[in-house]
């Protein structure tokens, strides 16, 4: 199958296209309006269903085969932060909590981007490791902390910004956070209960769960599309920024994963991991450590721009770039 | 039937502020709380609480000194960074030991 | 099987006894209260998949076979409000914003009363057109738009009673009406990604379909239980218009299926679609053109009274008289 | 803490009404708005808000000429034909600058 | 615009007494109320509202008399046993005779 | 399979797992909140769904094999309170009022310890009747009538704490209050529409209704960690009676359903039952009935302790009671 097959396969998948009906629903200013709760609840279903099914295969994985791609996943979480202050400092000329703030969501992850990663992988027949959702978990706070510790090296400590909050309650606050919570708290219940346990559950956290991802990214559409609006007023290096950035973390997620021992699949997604931007465990962090930094920017490029391009562009290319790898070897 | 005149703050913020603004309400020595779930718009605009969802409407009835200290403790973490308003008003409540 | 039996099975539907239970709840005053947020989110969940098995359905159907079916939608939507505003002018004696309210109701159309028709030769095993859903699309403006018209060119445009908004603000109220959104983004979602896009989110959207509904049944139970008290105040002849009105339509509208080249079950499908009466796109743009308009008649006629009709007796009579029609030929 | 006088406007009214509301309100000056999901009776009762649900609260504090202005704008448009009601109260604010 | 002073009592309760409270307040002479889901906390804390979910906001705007009819009410019949706070506040009002 | 093996496996199940995890939730002070209605909606489906079953079965159920189970039932459901509360005032020297708002709780029962221990029993393969939910709605009632019978005999009528509600009104509370109203009103609809009916409807109430059930357990973990804390300040006697009333209460209930012809699963089931406490129907009628009861007495025992007790513990107690029971024979 070639590369434009697959983009067109993704691009008509129910999931992308509910995504974009989401969009067209606000540009119209359709009176669709989806109550906050399901938001909430469909949030931590994916999440729980995510942990609950890596778990199970966890359960059946020896940490041989599986302590070098957390070794790839660790260090694109302490790299890609790190990487992309610098450029945002530098090349964006922004200030020191902008760019660590910025920083913080490409060096997170967006479980999201990881499950439409993987439902790609299920409709193209792609095998993968099963025990994704670990690294997933992994990926998710590194980065975050990180990048607070560059705001935190960088900014007078004497000034009343850093004032806000000890670097104790930010660890607590992305430990309990509840989208970290609820993906290990799965994790863990999925390996303890093994695959007998999730047989049992199976007909409500796997069998609807594309179902309910399109659901969920009909309203992250709408979501998205108003978060578009604001970050419109914001220009042109950071809307750069938030499609380049991606292409390059994505890539270098993809051969790290390669060399981690990783499947063609499984550096697919690691890639598509590592090329998106967090919306969850991100801003909620951020808004508490760093409030100083305009939410319109970071949630504009992690919400507006990458993870659009991610789900639509994004995916297809991880995996045209993981396949291309993995068919010279 | 007899009531006494004491205060209410009202305080409209970012959801994601709840369980601090509680917190930083009984320090000031609000003796109770009550909150409900809104959404709005005012001056600031964009706010981090996509997941968090919309904004909380804390009102607390307190005497004249607490409501002091919780408009200045409000001004002074809040105000800066933050989708936050707070107003006063009157009110006549019964029970009035019940919010001293 | 004979009318009185399909009427036995009909009402021992686990669907149509829910409704009732919704009934029994208020009458006896019970404190069970469904949240607000589940109705909307079953309603669109019920409209995006209606939408999205007849997109799937319409993907692989050539517009030879459908043109003629979508053309007696269109008649059906047209004329039914024409009559129905004369009866209620002339006979019933009502305003004209009353008349053209009611009659906007009667020419749309009802998507649960459509989906318990289906739900019905489902379980009858009455075999019928895949298309259907795309037909439910067409004929929910229509009447709407018909029955405006018809008011507004009755009133005195200089009357503060027509100042209330434009027919352009009208239309694009419809179009972007969250009912019809949904449904509409639910087809086009299911034309682009066809019937394999359709197979992944199966177990989400197609098989929990029914029970959703019963569920969603039990809730409407309730609400209508309540209209009908608003309308019993009211009286005779709104009573009797409200039974009798959807016995001609939906006739008229089994006789127009059978000759658009409809099978025997989508005749009847569609005989239910004349025969219903609309309760959320109507009332949510009559309200806004028509203000002046009593909501307790439209309301608790469409409500109260058509749809428990529809629901319990309707269905087999449009049936019946679809499969009289069929044999005859 | 310094305050200063200004109105609240209360509006409660069928939920179908609110992106009219919102916009009616913002015409008349207001700079702000909270709204809350509420439900309630009144001497109307029947009202079209089935699928839409309920009543909305919206709350809006604005100076004593806009005040005027969205009274008399709810009076005009919406007392006739819909579930509504409006009433005033006077608040203290902090910052009053946001509200003017 | 002309409005007319008027009075508002806010009744804040477990939410197991909603349809109680609603029948007593009209008992008092309520022409309508408004009611909003909120939680909070206050003096006596556990109460038996697991299913029933939080707490209720009740708002009624009277004349003087009913007003004090509610809040005698709300004293006798609910103060002791149950999780309620009652207060009054003036507001003024368009449309008088909605409310008397 | 011995008793450990058994309680390993009910402890490892995604359930009551699950449970855990909302107790972790509410005491690392995560910021997971699970939204109310979500609470009411699934409430509402377990209850709807096990009536729709029970219902189904009692279809096809003879009167002869069923009166000696629904009579041990409500001997269980008559006996129980009467004990608990001479226990209470007696050893435990508490107040009429609060003696009979706890008695009331533990004669009642608990449809999540219900589904729980049907879980177990279809996870271990365990055999039983299938109208085990008849008995469960039979259980609900007069347990709380009984205590509000000894209460309001035992207060000074003329005493303004009887004042609060006629026993007219604590009636219909009880048989419209939600949870019993849903119970029936499935049961009903479940015998009424048969196992064709219910066949229609599988897809929603049957096959997903664990994966719900762990989800429910997830938010009511979180709850009962809050009403533990508030429980703990009581102390002693209170914390030994919602521990060892259960024991008692359960294994009397095992004996009885053997007698009563009930298999060892069904005898299992109902020992279960009977060693649970209300948590619904239990407080909305005591709040209402006995207002000056406290309920940080009878939510703290019932939700904060016998819930977690039974759910871990019980379960696998009274199934090897009623194991026992049945291999002597
Ligand atoms: N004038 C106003 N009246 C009522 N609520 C307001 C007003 N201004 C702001 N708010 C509320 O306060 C929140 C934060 O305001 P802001 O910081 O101005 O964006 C808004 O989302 C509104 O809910
Ligand atoms: N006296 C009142 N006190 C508080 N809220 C009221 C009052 N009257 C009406 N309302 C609210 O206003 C809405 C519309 O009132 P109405 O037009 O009288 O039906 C009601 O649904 C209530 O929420
Ligand atoms: N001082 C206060 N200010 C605002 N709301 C309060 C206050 N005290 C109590 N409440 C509310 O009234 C409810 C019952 O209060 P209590 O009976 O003190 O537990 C609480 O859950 C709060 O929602
Ligand atoms: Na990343
Ligand atoms: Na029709
Ligand atoms: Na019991």
């Amino acid at each position: 199958m070639d590369a434009l097959e697959l983009l067109r396969l993704n691009l008509l998948s129910p999931m992308v296209l509910a995504f974009v009906l989401g969009l067209v629903a606000v540009w119209v200013k359709s009176d669709l309006k989806l109550p906050e709760q399901l938001y909430t609840v469909l949030s931590i279903y994916l999440l729980f269903a995510i942990g609950l099914k890596g778990g199970g295969e966890l359960s059946v994985t020896s940490f041989a085969v599986f302590w070098k791609p957390l070794l790839a996943t660790l260090i694109l979480g302490v790299s890609i932060p790190l990487v992309a202050y610098q450029i945002l400092l530098r090349l964006g000329r922004l200030s020191i909590v902008d760019a660590a703030a910025i920083a913080a969501h490409y060096g997170s992850v967006s479980a999201v981007t990881f499950t439409a990663a993987l439902s790609f992988a299920q409709a193209q027949n792609i095998e993968l490791e099963g025990f994704m959702p670990a690294l997933l978990a992994a990926l998710e706070v590194p980065g975050i902390v990180v990048a607070l510790l560059l705001a935190r090296a960088s900014l007078n400590p004497n000034s009343s910004q850093s004032a806000h909050s000890g670097m104790g309650e930010v660890w607590r606050e992305l430990f309990t956070g509840r989208s970290l919570f609820v993906l290990l708290g799965g994790l863990v219940i999925g390996w303890l209960s093994g695959k007998a346990g999730l047989e049992q559950v199976k007909p409500f956290f796997v069998d609807p769960f594309k179902g309910a991802l399109t659901l969920f990214l009909l309203e992250m559409g709408m979501v998205a599309a108003s978060r578009l609006r604001d970050f419109l007023k914001v220009g042109g290096f950071l809307t750069a920024f938030a499609i380049v950035m991606p292409i390059i973390n994505g890539s270098v997620g993809v051969v790290l994963g390669h060399f981690a021992g990783l499947s063609v699949g499984g550096s697919f997604v690691l890639g598509a991991m590592a090329g998106s931007a967090s919306y969850i465990a991100g801003p909620a962090a951020i808004r508490v450590a760093l409030p100083q930094a305009n939410p319109a920017y970071y949630l504009g490029m992690s919400l507006g721009v990458t993870f659009p391009f991610n789900l639509s562009l994004g995916i297809p290319l991880y995996y045209a770039v993981a396949s291309a790898l993995g068919a010279r070897v | 039937m007899k009531t006494t005149p004491a205060f209410r703050i009202t305080i409209i913020a970012e959801a994601l502020l709840e369980d601090r603004l509680i917190r930083d309400v009984k320090t000031c020595g609000a003796k109770g709380y009550t909150i409900t779930q809104a959404h709005g718009d005012g001056t600031r605009g964009v706010r981090a609480s996509l997941w968090e969802g919309g904004n909380i409407k804390l009102e607390t009835i307190v005497s004249e000194g607490v409501a002091d200290a919780i408009l200045e403790m409000v001004a002074n973490k809040y105000f800066q960074h933050f989708a936050v308003i707070a107003y006063l008003e009157n009110v006549a409540v019964v029970r009035v030991e019940k919010y001293l």
